[in-house]
Formats: C-alpha cells, structure tokens, sequence
C-alpha cells in the first residue's frame, strides 16, 4: 500500500455506517481536532470519496449526498468576504455540524464499550432450562374481608327494604281485606277451639292457597297471639310454625 | 494431582515449611479445578464422561474420578441446592431430589382469582349465620342460589356441616378453614361486626291492623 | 425474615441464650431458603423474576431481594464456577467468565454471533436516551436505521415501550432483558456515565476564528 492521494478510492463506501462514519473515518486518518475542523480540506476528501464511488458506478445513499451538500455550504460560507461580519455574532458555520459530530461521537463510543462488554460476558454460559412438568393453573383467590362485610351489609339493606315494601303492600292489602281479615281470625279461632295445636303451613299453604290469604292468615295467627288467645312457637329460624291454644299451654302448667 | 489427596506427611526442618507452602497452593488449585469443574458441569447441563473432564482439567482419570468423588461429597454434606451424580463413568450436577416441590412451582403460574358480588353476598350470609340451609340464603337474597353455593363447595370456602331436623332435612352450610385461611380470620368470631338486629326488627314492624 | 440479616444484637441472661438459638434457627433456615433458591435458579436455567422466588420461599419481595444479594456475594467470594447475576428484577445462575477456556472444550458451546457496528451504535443511542423514536436514532447517527431496529426487534434485545405523544405517535424503543443479560448490566442504571454536559462545553469551547 501506498500512501497514493487517490488510495482512499479503493475504499468502498458501504464500508462506512453513513456520513458521520465517513467524516470519522476522514478525522481521524488525517489527525484532526474535531473542536476546528479544517472545512475546505475535509470537503474536498469527503467529495473525493463520492466522485470516487460515482466512477465505480455504485449507488450511493442519499444520506451522504446531503452531508455532501452540508459539508459544501459550510465550506462557501467559511470563504465568504462577510464572514468577518458573522465572527463578531460569534456564529461558527461549522458549529452545527461540530456538535452533531461530537454527539455522535459519543455515541461510537459507547458502541465500542458495548462490543467489549458483549465480548466479555460472552464468555459467561448459561444452562438450558430442565424439562419441567406443564403444571395446571394454580389459582389462588384474592379476597377481601372489608368487602365481605359491606356486601352483607348491602345484602341485609336490600333485604329490609324488601321487606318494607312488602309490609307497604300488606298495609294496602289490609285495608281491602278488613273482612277477610277478621274472616280469618274467626276461622283459626274456631280450629284452635278444638285444642289441638296447629302447623301454619299445613293450614296456610301456597300450594294450595293464594300469598293473599297465606299472609292474612299470618296477620291473623299473629292477631291471636296478641290477644293472647293462642302462643306461637318456631324452634328455628324459618323453620314451621306452631300455633297452639293459650289455654292447653298455660291451664296445664298453673 | 494425585498429591492434593494424600499429601499429608510432615517433613523435618526447612522441608517442612516448604511442604506447607506447596500443601496450600496443591490446595488452592484443587479449589479451582473442583471451580472449573462446577462452571463445566453447569453448562454441559448434561453427563459429561470422565474422560473429558480429565482432559479439561488436565488431569489422568484416577485423579479425576477421586476429585470428583470429593466433590460429590462436598455436595451432599454443605448446603447446596445441587448435588454431583455419577451415572456410570460420567458426572452431572441435579437439583436435590428434596427440593423438587419447589421447583414445580417454577412452572405454575399462579392465576388471581376474584370472587364475584354473588359468591360474596352468599359467603357473607353463611359465614354471619351459620350452619344455615340454601333455603335461608335464597330467602335473604330473595334469588336462586344453588350455582353459587356449588361454586363456594367447589372452591372449598364452604361446606356441608350437617342437616336441619326440619321436614325435608335440608342441608345444612358452614365455612371452612380454607376460608378462615383465604380471608385472614383467625376463627369466624373475627368477622367484623354487624348488626343482625335488623331484619328481625323488619319481621316485628308488619302491622296488624 | 429480615431479622437473618439484621438481627445481631445481645440480649443480657437467659434471653441472650433464647436469642441465640433463635438466631441459629434462622441461620439455618436462611441456609435452607439458599438452597431451595440455589435448586430452583438451576432447574430453570432462565433468569427468574424475583416475584416467582419470593413466591417460591413464602417470603416478601424486599426480604427474596436481600437474601439474592447475600447471595450473591457468596458465589463471587468462594471457590465456585458458577455466580448469580441479578439482570434487571431477575435471577439467574451462570458460569464464571474466566472459566469459559474450559468450557469450549466441552465443544458444544454454541455459537455466539457478534452484532454489526450499525446494531452496537443504535442500541448505544437507544440505551442512553430510551425511549426513543426512530427518528431520533436516524437523526444522531445520520442514516437510514430501519433493517438495524428491525433486527435488534428480532434478537429481542430492544422492544416498543409505547408511542410518543407527538403527530404520528411514532413508537418508543427502549431495551429489554436480554439486552442487559448480553451486555453483562444488572440494569440500566449500570451503564458507564456519559458526560452530558459535554456538548455544552463543547459549544463553549469551538473557536471562532
């Protein structure tokens, strides 16, 4: 190899990454501080190498012919005669490209510390993972006690009101139904009279009589036992309903 | 190599403390030959033949094999969670067999599960009131319950504690101590407090007349 | 938990003797937590998100952090081939480098590529500035970086971290994982600094004349 002025030519330009690549390339082989970069020589090597890859016939990426078009503008304002008009705005022509140059600079650099670390921690070596059994989904429940409570709370709300609006209804249903009412009374006192005890809902069934007269019936049971004609027993929470004569219940016991 | 083993005479005089310093480097390359080892074993993840551990460590194969028999005690005796196996005339390393249960888990992957407005009105009553039948679940949450309830069986947060002497016998509900476990309860007397009082003052409110 | 690693204080009389048992206790059982974790890192060969090891050995994610840390320290300071390597918020157990002469011999080492000078200068810019567009990696490095991102999408060592708020909503690159597994960097937190403030300097220092 000589060191021929035309020697570069042999260089291919898809050797370089770009355009930066290639003003890199230009610095550093001829040794020159990136902070004052010598604009007219640099344009002229940097062209050197298109004509140079023009006559090869090879394509070249427009990403170099606009660095070309940059690098040919800041070289016509350098010589420009008003140039010293600029110097005392203290504005560089080369300044845009100084720093783009410098960021990508940097960024090389960095590049360079990543193919060392690559290299590096290729030296570290993994182990294939073992063959483990495809296990089912386990699922784990995510609860909240806070929650548990406010929908019990929310529940019971919705109940009462239910149960409000029922009574709303029974109040309406009883103002119709006075006679029906007393109809009933009459009738259950007249089967207690018999002194046996009776079971509500053998007496009072939906199946066989309307929820009208099921909760009459109820109202009805209900009225006795106030008047203390009768006593009501359920041994469990919504379980049956017993009703039996006053006066088995409390003549046996005096 | 063979001398890593069995070096342990004491030779007189200045020999002695020469011994010793040989002694301690003989050792501390076996450390690294048993380090070599290890990094070898780990990234063949497979059996390697005692031929070619001997010739990556450079070492005949009697050496190897007593190195490796040191090694697979080293294993067994410290706290590791792997072990040397010799399966014929070749070496791997394995997980101990005792930590098995836990590397199952590595491939579960566990799924949160939320329970839905439905499963938790349910759990709440069952949970205030218990033991109670469907029958009472149905009755405060005024729909069908029987798919939630199933659902709550089936995710073991409640369960069948008995029969109501009633007609029909009706099963009775409860909760469990997966529950308990689920919702951080120490026992049901731990459920935050509410005033039952209320749907028994309803029942005493409907007027007679 | 926690109290293994911090609990060194002496209680007077018979306390002292119940904390040192205790102490013991955890001592051991810290131990055992080691090798369960040491089986399961080996049985998965992948990194492991802390959160399936703390799942794993019933501890808190602070607490599975700490022990890994312990940890460790201990693969770097003993006469072992392999070492733990925390990578990102992942474990995983790899052998030494300077073991790696050894195990080439093996002859199954596969094969590694490195990347192009391209594929180095876009993640440096990626890594550094993430989250980046593409356009800001063409805009530093001066060309065209479709193929590039394209193929380090491919070795899934960038990926899309989002869109930017901007017209268009271009997509954001930023790095992964396996990035920091290839570049041996726990987080990204560990790349080596680069003066920001150079450009500024720099600006101050070009020479007018």
């Amino acid at each position: 190899m000589t060191n021929a002025p035309h020697d570069h030519c042999t260089i291919r330009i898809k050797d370089f990454e770009g355009p930066f690549d290639l003003l890199f390339y230009l610095i550093e082989k001829n040794k020159i501080d990136i902070y004052d970069i010598p604009i007219v020589e640099i344009t002229d090597q940097y062209m050197d190498y298109l004509f140079a890859m023009q006559e090869m016939d090879l394509e070249i990426a427009s990403e170099f012919l606009v660095m070309a078009a940059t690098l040919l503008h800041i070289k016509s304002r350098m010589l420009l005669p008003e140039r010293k008009e600029q110097d005392e705005t203290g504005e560089d022509p080369r300044e845009e490209l100084i720093i783009k140059l410098l960021e990508y600079k940097k960024v090389r650099d960095f590049a360079d510390i990543l193919r060392n670390r690559e290299a590096e921690w290729r030296k570290v070596h993994y182990k294939l993972p073992e063959a483990l059994p495809e296990s089912a989904y386990e699922t784990e429940l995510e609860v909240s006690p806070s929650l548990l409570k406010e929908c019990y709370q929310k529940i019971l709300q919705a109940y009462n009101d239910r149960q409000n609006d029922e009574s709303q209804k029974m109040r309406r249903i009883i103002q119709h139904e006075r006679v029906s009412l007393r109809l009933k009374i009459k009738q259950l006192l007249d089967m207690l009279k018999k002194g046996i005890r009776l079971c509500f809902s053998a007496i009072f069934n939906l199946k066989k009589t309307s929820k009208l007269e099921v909760a009459t019936g109820f109202l009805a049971m209900l009225e006795i036992a106030k008047s203390g004609k009768a006593t009501i027993h359920q041994e469990v929470e919504f379980g049956e309903i017993y009703i039996e004569p006053r006066r088995i219940a409390r003549d046996e016991g005096a | 190599m063979e001398k890593y083993i069995s070096n342990q005479e004491e030779l007189p005089g200045t020999k002695a403390l020469n011994a010793e310093n040989e002694r301690k480097q003989h050792m501390h390359d076996l450390r690294e030959i048993e380090s070599i080892l290890e990094a070898v074993l780990f990234a063949a993840g497979d059996a390697v033949p005692v031929e070619k551990l001997s010739e990556i460590i450079n070492q005949d194969k009697k050496t190897t094999v007593s190195i490796m028999s040191n090694m697979e005690m080293k294993y067994k005796n410290s706290s590791r969670g792997i072990m040397l196996r010799r399966i014929g005339t070749s070496y791997q390393l394995c997980t101990k067999p005792e930590y098995d249960r836990y590397i199952v888990q590595l491939g579960q992957a566990r799924k949160k599960q939320g329970l839905s407005q439905a499963a938790y009105e349910t759990l709440a009553i069952i949970a205030y009131h218990q033991p109670v039948t469907k029958a009472y679940v149905e009755h405060i949450r005024g729909v069908n319950s029987d798919n939630v309830i199933m659902n709550l069986l089936e995710k073991n947060l409640i369960c069948e504690v008995g029969r109501q002497d009633s007609p029909g016998k009706p099963k009775l509900y409860g909760t469990t101590e997966e529950f308990l476990r689920v919702f951080g309860f120490s026992s049901v007397k731990d459920l935050p407090p509410i005033d039952i009082n209320d749907i028994q003052t309803v029942m005493d409110e409907i007027p007679v007349d």
